[in-house]
């Protein structure tokens, strides 16, 4: 199954597609809930749940005590027994409070438990970079998580995506770990107004190239498009893949385009050692390795904490001009 | 620490008789399965439940077929108590495709979730958050399910313990925790795991959370029944969670293989004299509840449920390399 | 909860005007860089202190230079109280290379472990361990160093903080716990966030552990300068740890940008009545401790302090962008 | 400042070598102690630390109560005040526990404090892959700390690594990951004598060989010496390298093997998406790109957790067999 066709679109930014989405599928379905940290009331971190408290009630909508091992950990059990829980996690950094939860117990149930049971858990959370929140605010986790097997990672970074991405995430039956992005929530662009689901572990390929392949996530794939959209005047033609998901990986889809370039480049805000840049820069260059004409370039962070102090962050977290520059190299 | 005396027991000739044979079961289960360990037949590692049987046996019959349970790396008696088979448990242990797990557990996550038992955990306090989802589920869908997690003392130190019980009091959740106080936490003694303050009476540690604290003789199954009882009854009602501390020994080592030098002179013969397995039996024949012979007819029948259990475990087939590969997502396997 | 009548005081004259002097200038400093704050001048998140500077303040004064102390996301204040440059704070909120963090911290992260000061901290409940470890540097040094760990009611959810208290207890251990009860934790009051049976005395979370508890009136500089004396002695002289609940009022928001919305009507103009930078000016001037005019020329000397603290942050420069690759282990940068 | 060299060597194992070289350092400076579940009495999970609580005391052999987040928290303190704590996490599994003290408070104290900070903590666990036992304590989760900048990471393989990497993990100012191997305990090889410290941040190449590099770690570090016998008596020459240090990643060494090969496989037990493999594969793939002949094979996980029963590990895990199929696709 491809993703939905969907005719219809209308403008929205992120935090509002998320808000929406989440209230459709609670709308659509009554075991669907919500907890954390302030998600009543405030809306949780971002007030991106702002009003589904008063919709659905404070008994679908439940803050929780500050407790990331109790909100995770209960999330799995409610999922075990029928219920399909949506918790948030503020910073992606509180993660790690729950980290026996994820790696020892939702990542690996089902198959400890020999495949039969469905684990319909949502975590929502969002990467931040650029905000100037410091090392235990500001950090991109997505490729800490896909590193355990049994843990679904996405990572959403348009409005069209939210939406697929969201829907396919509350209504499957595995644990899915769904990244926003600080700096992504208020990105606006064209949304299917009709039921709108992107299979998990798809890639897509947002804007067709054949120069240069730039595989981006989230905030660097808005960068990215700025940068094709720069590098197009200079006669150089992008093309521009989102991964989406970053576990399950679609390489078939990031393959095929490298293919086609010979040349890549791999932004993302993670680590340039261990993070996702890492992986998928393997994947190109084992199965794409003869069609290549120079090594695949990883942008990312220098394997630093990310500083507090706006010199010092911008100088750590990648920007247009960096993949710009990145990519002038290659061709 | 409360005895069978202290609770309103409703138990009949057949309940005492279920209660005893449901002990018995995990008694030669555990036996078994010891020796089988020790012959190599088991891989993996072997946490063996015997001493602890009234504990299983006492909080497993207070529950419904609706209620949930989590257990530890000690699970065996939960999951026999619980009522799961004893042949699908063993081909677990023995890595079999038949096994509960496919072979995919082992000893340490035999679970069946359809049974309501929500998987043994070989983290320490690993199911307690677990357990505690499982009644907000309850709670939510508005059924009277409650949620039982069964846990050591070694537990009580793990942030997992505190969240799940802090969660429950703030949400009134039917939570049940029974610790089982088996001395030890690995080989290490209660005094240098605890504070003195929590060390004669371990649910103190749910105080805090406004939890209904109970600590019983965890070698005496009808004290365990009684305590527990009150505790579903309490989450059934809307009462919210419970603590309670059943008192008990672990007869065997912390794993098969582990040299027990740590136990002190005496203490175990001391333990040994209320081995629920000698004195339960005892009791109901001088009760007149059974007698020798239908005692020993018992403990023929589930010698030979046992003996064909392993027979089962080791003439199914082990999985295929191939399996490895699947059972991880809803739509199959690992790879990507 | 207990005033200040109820401890053994022994406070002079310089010693309570030393405890006005550093309220004042946590206010000072807060209300000053909520200003700038707003002005976009500082980058981040900020956590105001105003409300709460007597906690800090009436806690630091019961300290001697060799105790450690751990901190929040709402640091300011402890790091005032603890003796920290207001200049060198300044600059590190303005992300300055002359920041105590060289401004890699800023707000939520300022630390001087040379002055005991082991760091505010982002994460909930992340100091206390840290404290904990202090302690038990302090026990096996054989010195009579205590660590205090200052958190809010919302960290006693996290299981860092049981953890933490239960090792404490364990091994009696000199660390102080003070909770800063402001009655919110971000945006959600205390009953959503603590069982019933712990919403009268938080302390309640202490007792497992063994800590001594306390509850003071965290409005109070001279109630809590008592209990924290009480607690440090003990820790001190080899009695273990406490834990002291300071009730208080956060005035400003969650963090700056906060709408406020869910306080309760009246509730804040009652709590402005304990403000202790109202009352306790108050009580020094009427009791004849201080004139009028002495506390108006402390308050101009503060202005001009923070004044210039702001200068001198201002004027720093931002550090260099190479820096951002160094300072991640001892022989400096991060690249691999 | 490289390896020290000494001359004189004797036979040990693993195990003994852990526990010699800590007591070796803690005879040295009265500020190193020990703290773990059951460290004394049992002497650690693995029995490794045996005799070292009758040796020095119960006060610098600590058990403590199950609690991670406190075991590493305090541990993290305790460094931060003038002791060098090395604390026994079981089970790398368990690292989880302590997941906001390992990404929060350990990696970035330091960087976050501006660098002036001295954090001479160790953390010894253990990979353990291949004992049936199961998906939370079976793990293999060097890759997962690796990804986390601000700990050095390190995973002993032989005997005289042992000594030198513990003893230079002890000695350091920085925090150490040691992570050691359930499956090497037991690998007895020649230790030196003396004083003997290896560099954190270097690797090792352990034999050398023009045709095909290997890159193996732990366990697969032995099966890779196996393989390389095997193959020699085929005629292939292979180069084996231990990269010791996981973070920072020696890939000056690793490359200009690759660079002389041409060839290589990198064998490790993380999981082959988003594992040490990947990012190992990459470095070689970018720095190496004009010198390989053919892509950089990667041997690891098929991204599951590991199950227990054997029939499915001895699938799921490497082996010699593994390496030499993968070497041959090369030749
Ligand atoms: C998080 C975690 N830490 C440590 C262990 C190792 N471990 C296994 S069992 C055990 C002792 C548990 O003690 P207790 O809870 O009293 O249960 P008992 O073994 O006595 O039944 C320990 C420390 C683990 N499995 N998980
Ligand atoms: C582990 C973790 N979870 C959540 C947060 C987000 N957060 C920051 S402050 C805060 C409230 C803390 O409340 P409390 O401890 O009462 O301190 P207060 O803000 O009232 O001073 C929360 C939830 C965090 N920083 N760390
Ligand atoms: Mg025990
Ligand atoms: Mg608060």
């Amino acid at each position: 199954m491809s993703a939905t066709t969907a005719t219809e679109t209308e403008e929205a930014a992120v935090r509002d597609v998320i808000n929406a989405t989440l209230a459709q599928e609670m709308e659509r379905d009554d075991s669907v809930y919500i907890q954390g940290i302030d998600v009543a009331g405030r809306g949780g971190t971002s007030n991106i749940l702002k009003g589904l408290d008063d919709r659905f009630g404070r008994d679908r909508v439940r803050n929780t005590p500050i407790s990331e091992e109790a909100m995770v950990g209960s999330g799995l059990g409610a999922a075990a027994t029928g219920m399909r829980p949506v918790v948030e996690v503020m910073y992606c950094g509180f993660l790690a409070e729950a980290g026996d939860e994820l790696l020892n117990q939702v990542a690996k149930m089902r198959y400890m438990f020999g495949g039969k049971l469905d684990l319909p858990l949502v975590i929502r959370t969002k990467n931040v970079m650029g905000a100037n929140a410091a090392a235990q605010h500001s950090q991109s986790l997505h490729h800490w998580m896909a590193a355990i097997p049994g843990l679904k990672v996405v990572c959403i970074s348009t409005p069209a995506d939210t939406k697929g991405l969201l829907t396919a995430a509350v209504r499957s039956d595995d644990p899915v770990l769904l990244f926003e992005h600080g700096g992504v929530y208020n990105k606006s662009g064209p949304v299917p107004t009709g039921d709108h689901v992107c299979e998990i572990g798809e890639a897509a390929v947002e804007r067709e190239g054949g120069d240069v392949t730039v595989v981006a996530t989230q905030q660097q794939l808005w960068n990215a498009f700025e940068a094709a959209d720069t590098l197009a005047e200079e006669g150089v033609s992008v093309e521009v893949v989102s991964p989406r998901t970053i576990s399950p990986l679609d390489t078939e889809t990031i393959v095929e385009s490298a293919r086609k370039t010979g040349r890549c480049v791999v932004v993302d805000e993670s680590p340039l050692s261990y993070g996702t840049q890492s992986h998928i820069a393997a994947e190109i260059s084992e199965q794409a390795f003869f069609s290549l004409d120079f090594p695949v370039q990883r942008v990312g962070v220098k394997n630093v904490p990310t500083p507090f102090s706006p010199s010092l962050e911008d100088e750590v977290v990648p920007d247009t001009d960096d993949i710009l520059e990145t990519v002038r190299t290659l061709v | 620490m409360n005895s069978a005396s202290e609770y309103d027991l409703d138990l009949s000739d057949e309940d005492r008789i279920e209660l005893l044979r449901t002990m018995r079961r995990i008694r030669e289960f555990e036996s078994t399965v010891q020796n089988k360990f020790a012959d190599a037949e088991i891989p993996g590692f072997l946490h063996l439940y015997i001493g602890q049987e009234a504990i299983a046996a006492g909080v497993c019959h207070a529950l419904d077929e609706r209620d949930h349970l989590t257990s530890t790396h000690r699970g065996h008696g939960h999951c026999i108590a619980r009522g799961l088979a004893t042949d699908r448990m063993a081909a677990e242990l023995y890595g079999k495709e038949t096994g509960y797990c496919r072979g995919k557990g082992g000893s340490m996550h035999i679970a069946d979730v359809e049974a309501g038992m929500l998987g043994a955990n070989g983290i320490v306090a690993g199911g307690i958050p677990i357990a505690c989802g499982a009644a907000v589920s309850a709670q939510m869908r508005d059924s009277d399910e409650v949620a039982v997690s069964f846990f050591g003392d070694g537990a009580l130190s793990e942030g997992a313990f505190h969240e799940s019980f802090n969660l429950a009091g703030t949400w009134n959740l039917p939570l049940v925790g029974i610790i089982e106080n088996n001395q030890y936490g690995e080989m290490t003694g209660l005094d240098e795991q605890h504070p003195p303050a929590a060390l004669d009476d371990l649910t103190i540690y749910g105080e805090p959370y406004g939890a209904a604290r109970d600590r019983v003789d965890g070698m005496d199954v009808e004290a365990v029944y009684g305590a527990a009882k009150q505790a579903v009854e309490r989450g059934r009602t809307g009462g919210g969670p419970s603590l309670v501390e059943c008192v008990a020994y672990r007869f065997e080592g912390h794993h098969e293989g582990d040299s027990q030098f740590y136990r002190d002179e005496g203490e175990y013969d001391e333990w040994k004299q209320k081995d629920p397995l000698l004195t339960y039996p005892e009791k109901l024949i001088d009760e007149g509840v059974i007698t020798e012979e239908e005692y020993a007819e018992m403990e023929a029948g589930i010698e030979t449920e046992i003996e064909e259990a392993i027979e089962f475990a080791r003439e199914s087939d082990l999985p295929d390399p191939s399996e490895a590969y699947e059972g991880l997502y809803s739509e199959g396997g690992g790879h990507a």
